[in-house]
């Protein structure tokens, strides 16, 4: 039992974190219809400009200024690359972001090389908070449960109470509208986009020491990030919060107990069969949960899409 | 390097047509292995080893057969079996007879069998096959060649010294295996739960798990797991960003046993383990390297520092397999026949200056070697690893690890 | 906003028609003169191999292209379909008995069966829409197929995959096809028949519609065309020739992986597709050849390779989003009008500063490189034929000069030429595509 | 008496709570050149959406030549001899004016999803499109794409398009919104020789376009047609003159 509180506590770390990149993309979405494949590039970038930093000035600078520069580097982005291939139209505005995240991948290579960069939780938050049956719970974990957190709650104070969050929501559903009431909608853009990769850069900076900075880690990530709003519905925040926190969970609680699929088709009443060896469907007979955890989200997202289009929490219909 | 920067020597296609090899002085080694792309960092620094084992060990020594000297060229494979292949054609093409490659059993497998295809089919450019580090033991068992010699002990071989040290650890009740979702993390499993059943059948294996390679963003839900069974100890074949993932965040979460390993060391990886890993990594490898061998090999280290400081020889199978070729061709008379080369090379006993005796065994073309378990630390660390002050102290010894391991290879000669 | 990723009609990418050339067989004739003369020139089995791997890049990014540039469709998993048709053929070799009495150049048609089955399963529920939820169901469904090539050994063989030799066929015309040059032989005759299916493919009523559903689906829709149904034949036959590059693929390799179904070969060809321009038929021929010599010839160059490619595909998107077909095609007004000649100096007097501005900016690209990631004693590197120390100031300089003498010389003079651009394309109104950027 | 070309009975459809079509009963004889006219937002263009299925009715049965349309697709009703066009243009812009009405030629024709035929080398899709071009006037821009047309021009092929498939029951949503007073005499003209002898069901705000044009008109006012008859009668009623006649009148002058 002890277990399960462990896992609902790391599963929310999991989620909580994917909200971080997810609220980004989909706002970024529900405004300007890119999908930003670079998304996760720019986490990428805040664990490495946070890095970089704190080898001069220390953990706690890198936390404050390495999202601020990836911010502005995403609106940098916004402004004089995808806003002249907006013209265009979204095939070549995705295509673009594609190639973005190749480039900067290149660049990290380039510029920080190929090993993983050595670092690490500061010393601060380096010790265990807790401990639950044998498993610690390191400080750290609960400093990105309380970081991440505090954004949903700023981020949702921002678009709910404040006037510039009103003209973004407005903006998110009626942009043509907006810009006719003489509001300058391409500022907008680049402001939201440059939050939004600035949420991704925080992402970073606090992930970086626990999942490792290296010039993989935004391939690891970046997918994943798009099939969170997908099945939370495209350009709802609540619904990115609440499809991040079912994916931590759901990935969580799948790698931690060995469901194995010979006991769910004996449960639901086939017989495994006598000679697996020579069976081509071996295979299948064997998987567990944690072989397949990763996947587990591409097949929610693809069943959501075949019933639900919309998504979870999506209010745009096809 | 050098050939990696020379951009535009020869215009990109006239280095495909003109494509026989001019050059008949040097004798040429293919290196393919990832040089870009998230595996470069490991193939990169072996391209360095490569290089300068060469220039260290037989150029700067008068080269071989009276003054050939040995080349090495790179060939980006970006860890892609089809680009792997396209690439071994390129370097045939331009007179390389010697191939060596190590990373990924996928790429090694798909090599071995073009070769031996290309060897069937081609009687004229015949190329042997140097496997530097793909362990996978399917090369050196049902899917060995003539053509294909390995000079790193196999998965199997390596969890045979890994469980002989275990075993006499009393320590040790339960361990816990995890490893990547492949041929090879399965084949580790295998090994480690067959050979501990055998060597200490007290141990219970309280976990035997796989996950996906290369997918895992967040390790945490294995090492809960990992603890709450109470292991002893955890084994684990991972390699690249699954390692340092899987090692840090049972670390992290509370495990205080040590953790066996394959490749926990070097590439950045011991500077990232730190302090963290300190007493509880242990790492299976060939060759000592603190305490150092021999003097040879001291003086050889150094000078690799001088040439790259922040370098690691983390290889010394690479230095090894060098070594006995270079021998091989001189005591064949020639580097062009390839299967006089391969002849010699089968059955060698070569003394390596990383400690002990070589033994290419000709049934299988597996090298049989001394194997050292060590662990990770900063104190007595003569030569560290990524500049960390943290390096890998040998602890104990298997002298001519398996040697009788059982093959299923029946070799085809020629 | 709408979730659809259609372009609009009234945006400068849309003037590019796929398929406004008319019926002529002069370039296929063509073609395939080149294809048969190709190996008299390049003769070494590296260059056939790497133009086994380019004509085999061509039918897989022609079969792309059938969905993104004819049917609207933009797909990330489409290496699926290729790799379950190389599959397929893998596993079709290894039955000796019926291999040993099949001839080799039967093999891609089974492969295009499995790759045509794979669509038709998948196309049976992604097609219902076009726009995002199909471009992410096929992300989706390309993700699972790729984790399943590990996990299911049995079809897939894991990570090391599956191999076979081809030589076991039956002779054709006792022909065992153990050397390169058999196999390119028979690459080629497949690219070309491939190549002229689809281009007949697009003639088709269906094919038509494709278009038209596209543009837009909801007028085809009352047209009597069901969109749906349109789409699914689209993407099942793209299905069939991505299966004939798979199967094209097994025969050449004799090896398929986990590799041929990931969701990076599926992000490359979409690359190859939008380098080589989606608008035209011929535009995928050109990125396939253009993609695949900076693979394979400028990765044996520069360890930078997969950065410099990166930055041509984003300058691509950005300023010829008609791709390198058309930047090609924005010509031919120009060529119609006879004006061609008059470009020939201007063009001279920009591009050629700028190219050399561009090398120039590279070797400082490598230069850097160099300095930074190169071994302490290894101060020397070759950049175009010359060796020097990258730790003297000497090289940085000159190399920093030719940039900006280059790029300085190509900006002073890009508004002549951008005068003589329009000035060549003035004449009777020009309602042909003009491409992004003059 | 035969079979009405188009019945709508109780034909209501709402979205949320806000009801648009309020029960509409009407019936559309063979031949018969039916305008719908009314004021803004009364729910013409509503009503041509629910009778070929872009949007499902809330209840109420469409008929076409007396059989349901019930849960068609839209493409279904088209292969059932109705054609419509749009309020916006909705032409296939890239393509070009001849490809745009042979696309519209390829199903009636009877070539449907083959991919054994060229379409390039069938006489019968070649003459047929260019017959309708002739018919509409556009012979001369055949080979531009249709985008660079003009917006009468655009209009035009729409109708075309809309024609070519040769069904017999044609739904114009508002042919002539804004255009000047020659292109409207000149479509006009157009819908006139095309529809000869074929049903014709079309949404217009200019009234001397619907006057000149049509057999019956009804008008829609809020979601419920108040008025059906022959044009002097609708002129005279007096609800029509009220809701919404007599001012349309009164702008007019």
């Amino acid at each position: 039992m002890e277990l399960i509180l462990v896992n609902l506590i790391d599963g929310l770390v999991t989620g909580l974190l994917l909200f971080m990149l997810s609220a980004g993309l989909t706002l970024i979405f529900s405004m300007m219809g890119v999908l930003n494949f670079a998304h996760a590039s720019f986490y990428m970038l805040g664990a490495y400009f946070a890095y970089q930093i704190s080898i001069a000035l220390g953990f706690w600078m890198g936390l404050l200024l390495a999202p601020i520069i990836v911010g502005v580097l995403g609106a940098g982005v916004e402004r004089y690359g995808l806003r002249r291939v907006h013209q265009y139209g979204h095939v070549p505005e995705l295509i673009f972001t594609f190639g973005l995240a190749l480039l900067i991948e290149e660049l990290v290579q380039f510029i920080w090389g190929k090993n993983q960069m050595p670092y690490n939780v500061p010393e601060i938050l380096n010790f265990t908070a807790f401990s639950i049956a044998g498993n610690s719970i390191p400080a750290f974990k609960i400093f990105m449960i309380f970081v991440s957190v505090g954004i949903f709650v700023g981020l949702l104070f921002v678009l709910t109470k404040t006037r510039v969050g009103m003209i973004i929501q407005a903006a998110l559903s009626y942009p043509r509208t907006v810009e006719a009431l003489g509001h300058n909608v391409p500022l907008i853009f680049m402001g939201v986009f440059g939050v939004g990769t600035a949420l991704a850069g925080l992402a970073g900076v606090i992930a970086g020491p626990v999942l490792g900075t290296f010039p993989g880690m935004a391939f690891v990530l970046g997918s994943i990030v798009f099939v969170t709003i997908v099945i939370g519905g495209l350009g709802s925040l609540w619904g990115a919060l609440v499809a991040s926190l079912l994916i931590g969970w759901l990935t969580t609680f799948a790698k931690s107990y060995n469901v194995r699929m010979e006991d769910i088709l004996n449960g639901i009443g086939f017989s495994t069969p006598e000679n697996m060896g020579e069976s081509a469907l071996r295979d299948l007979w064997t998987i567990t949960s944690p072989q397949i955890a990763d996947i587990l989200p591409y097949i929610l997202m693809v069943l959501i899409l075949i019933f639900r289009p919309a998504g979870l929490f999506g209010k745009r219909h096809q | 390097m050098k050939k990696f920067t020379k951009l535009g020597a020869v215009s990109a296609l006239s280095l495909i047509v003109g494509a026989s090899a001019a050059f008949a002085e040097n004798i040429k080694i293919g290196f393919i292995d990832p040089l870009s792309g998230p595996f470069a960092s490991t193939g990169t620094n072996g391209l360095h080893q490569y290089e300068f084992a060469v220039d260290y060990m037989v150029n700067d020594k008068g080269g071989v057969l009276d003054g050939k000297n040995f080349e090495v060229i790179g060939f980006d494979n970006k860890t892609s079996p089809k680009e792997s292949l396209i690439q071994l054609q390129v370097a045939i093409d331009q007179g390389v007879r010697y191939i060596v490659q190590g990373n990924s059993s996928g790429v090694a497998a798909a090599i071995t069998e073009a070769i031996d295809k290309h060897n069937r089919r081609n009687p004229d450019s015949r190329v042997l096959f140097l496997n530097y580090a793909a362990v996978d033991p399917s090369l050196t068992n049902e899917k060995c060649n003539f053509w294909h010699f390995r000079f790193d002990a196999n998965a199997d071989i390596k969890m045979d010294a890994l469980t002989d040290v275990i075993a006499r650890d009393e320590g040790i009740k339960k361990v816990y295996i995890i490893g990547q979702d492949y041929s090879f993390g399965k084949s580790v499993a295998e090994a480690a739960v067959e050979m501990l059943g055998e060597k200490r059948p007290d141990i219970e294996v309280v976990g035997n798990e796989l996950h996906p390679i290369g997918k895992v963003k967040d390790f945490t839900p294995y090492s809960r797991k990992v603890i709450s069974s109470g292991a002893d100890a955890v084994i684990t074949g991972n390699w690249g960003a699954d390692m340092l993932g899987i090692g840090k965040s049972v670390i992290e979460n509370g495990f205080e046993g040590p953790i066996y390993t394959y490749y926990a060391a070097g590439s950045g990886m011991t500077a990232a383990f730190g302090e963290s890993g300190k007493g509880r990594i242990r790492l299976i490898a060939q060759g000592s390297i603190n305490p150092i061998a021999s003097e040879e090999a001291r003086d050889l280290y150094n000078a690799f520092l001088e040439k790259y400081p922040e370098g690691n020889i983390d290889q010394s199978r690479i230095f090894n397999s060098i070594g006995m070729l270079a021998r091989a061709i001189e005591e064949a008379g020639t580097a062009d026949d390839v299967v006089a080369v391969a002849s010699k090379l089968e059955g060698m006993e070569y003394e390596t200056m990383w400690g002990g005796t070589m033994y290419m065994r000709p049934q299988d073309h597996q090298v049989i070697q001394d194997m050292y378990v060590g662990v990770h630390t900063d104190e007595d660390v003569e030569f560290d690893f990524d500049s960390s002050g943290f390096g890998i102290v040998t602890e104990s010894v298997v002298e001519m690890a398996s040697k009788d391991i059982a093959t299923t290879c029946e070799m085809k000669r020629p | 906003m709408t979730d659809q990723i259609t372009t609009d009609p009234s945006k400068p990418s849309q003037r590019m028609r796929a398929g406004s050339m008319t019926i002529t067989v002069l370039p296929w004739v063509a073609g395939a003169i080149a294809l048969a003369v190709m190996p008299a020139i390049f003769t070494s089995n590296s260059a056939l191999t790497i133009m086994n791997q380019m004509w085999i890049t061509v039918v897989f990014a022609l079969a792309y292209n059938m969905l993104l540039g004819q049917g609207g469709m933009l797909s990330f998993g489409h290496a699926v379909y290729a790799g379950v048709g190389g599959f397929a053929c893998m596993h079709i070799m290894n039955m000796s008995d019926f291999f040993a009495a099949m001839p080799l150049p039967v093999l891609p048609i089974f492969g295009g069966l499995f790759g045509m089955g794979m669509a038709m399963i998948v196309g049976s529920f992604s097609t219902r829409n076009a726009g995002t939820v199909f471009a992410m169901i096929s992300l989706g469904v390309g993700e699972l197929i790729a984790a399943c090539s590990v996990i299911i050994v049995a079809f897939f063989g894991g990570e090391e995959g599956i191999s076979g030799d081809r030589t076991y066929a039956m002779p054709f015309f006792g022909n065992e096809f153990l050397q390169q040059i058999d196999v390119y032989y028979l690459t080629s005759f497949w690219v070309l028949v491939s190549a002229i299916l689809m281009y007949l493919w697009s003639r088709t009523p269906v094919g038509r519609m494709a278009n038209a559903v596209r543009d837009n689906p909801e007028r085809a829709e009352f047209l009597g065309y069901s969109a749906r149904w349109v789409r699914f034949y689209s993407f099942t036959a793209s299905g069939f020739f991505a299966g004939v590059a798979g199967g094209l693929f097994a025969i050449n390799y004799e090896i398929l992986t986990e590799e041929n179904l990931n969701t990076a070969s599926s992000g490359v060809i979409l690359l190859v597709t939008f380098l080589g321009g989606v608008g035209f038929f011929f535009g995928p021929i050109i990125g396939a050849i253009a993609f695949t010599l900076l693979q394979t010839v400028l990765s044996l160059q520069t360890e930078l390779w997969a950065f410099y490619a990166g930055v041509l595909f984003l300058a691509t998107v950005m300023f010829f989003p008609g791709g390198l077909a058309g930047l090609l095609m924005m010509h031919v007004p120009v060529f119609k009008l006879g004006h061609a000649r008059s470009l020939v100096m201007p063009y001279l007097k920009t591009l050629l500063p700028a190219a050399i501005g561009l090398l120039g900016l590279a070797a400082l690209v490598e230069m850097t490189f160099h300095f930074r990631h190169a071994a302490l004693g290894d101060d020397e590197m070759t950049v175009f034929w010359t060796t020097f120390d990258t730790h003297t100031i000497l090289p940085w300089i000159i190399a920093g000069v030719v940039t900006l003498v280059g790029l300085g010389i190509a900006r002073a003079t890009a508004p002549s030429l951008k005068e003589a651009w329009s000035a060549a394309n003035t004449a009777p109104p020009v309602t042909t595509a003009k491409g992004g950027a003059a | 008496m035969s079979t009405p070309a188009l019945e709508l009975t109780g034909l209501k459809k709402s979205f949320g709570k806000a009801e648009i079509i309020r029960g509409i009963d009407l019936s559309i004889g063979k031949a018969e050149r039916h305008a719908i006219i009314g004021p803004n937002g009364a729910g013409k263009s509503t009503l041509f959406n629910l009778i070929t299925a872009r949007f499902p009715p809330t209840s109420g049965t469409v008929k076409l030549h007396g059989e349901s349309l019930a849960g068609l697709e839209p493409f279904q009703i088209n292969r059932k001899g109705l054609s419509r066009s749009f309020q916006i243009t909705n032409i296939f812009p890239k393509m070009t004016v001849f490809e745009n009405v042979r696309c519209a030629l390829l199903w009636p024709q009877g070539y449907k999803y083959s991919f054994w035929n060229l379409v390039n080398y069938k006489r019968d899709l070649t003459e047929g499109a260019d017959a309708i071009l002739e018919q509409i006037n556009l012979l001369e821009r055949r080979d531009l794409p249709a985008g660079t047309l003009s917006y009468a021009e655009q209009r035009a092929l729409e109708i075309g398009i809309t024609i070519a498939g040769g069904a017999n029951v044609i739904m114009l949503d508002e042919p002539t919104a804004g255009m000047s007073n020659t292109e409207t005499d000149y479509i006009t003209d157009l819908i006139l020789k095309v529809t000869e002898g074929k049903t014709l069901i079309m949404v217009e705000h200019d009234m001397s376009v619907v006057f000149g044009l049509a057999d019956r008109i009804s008008v829609l006012v809020y979601g419920e047609i108040i008025a059906t008859g022959k044009p002097a009668d609708v002129r005279a009623d007096p609800r029509v003159q009220e809701a919404y006649l007599g001012a349309a009148l009164e702008a007019e002058h």
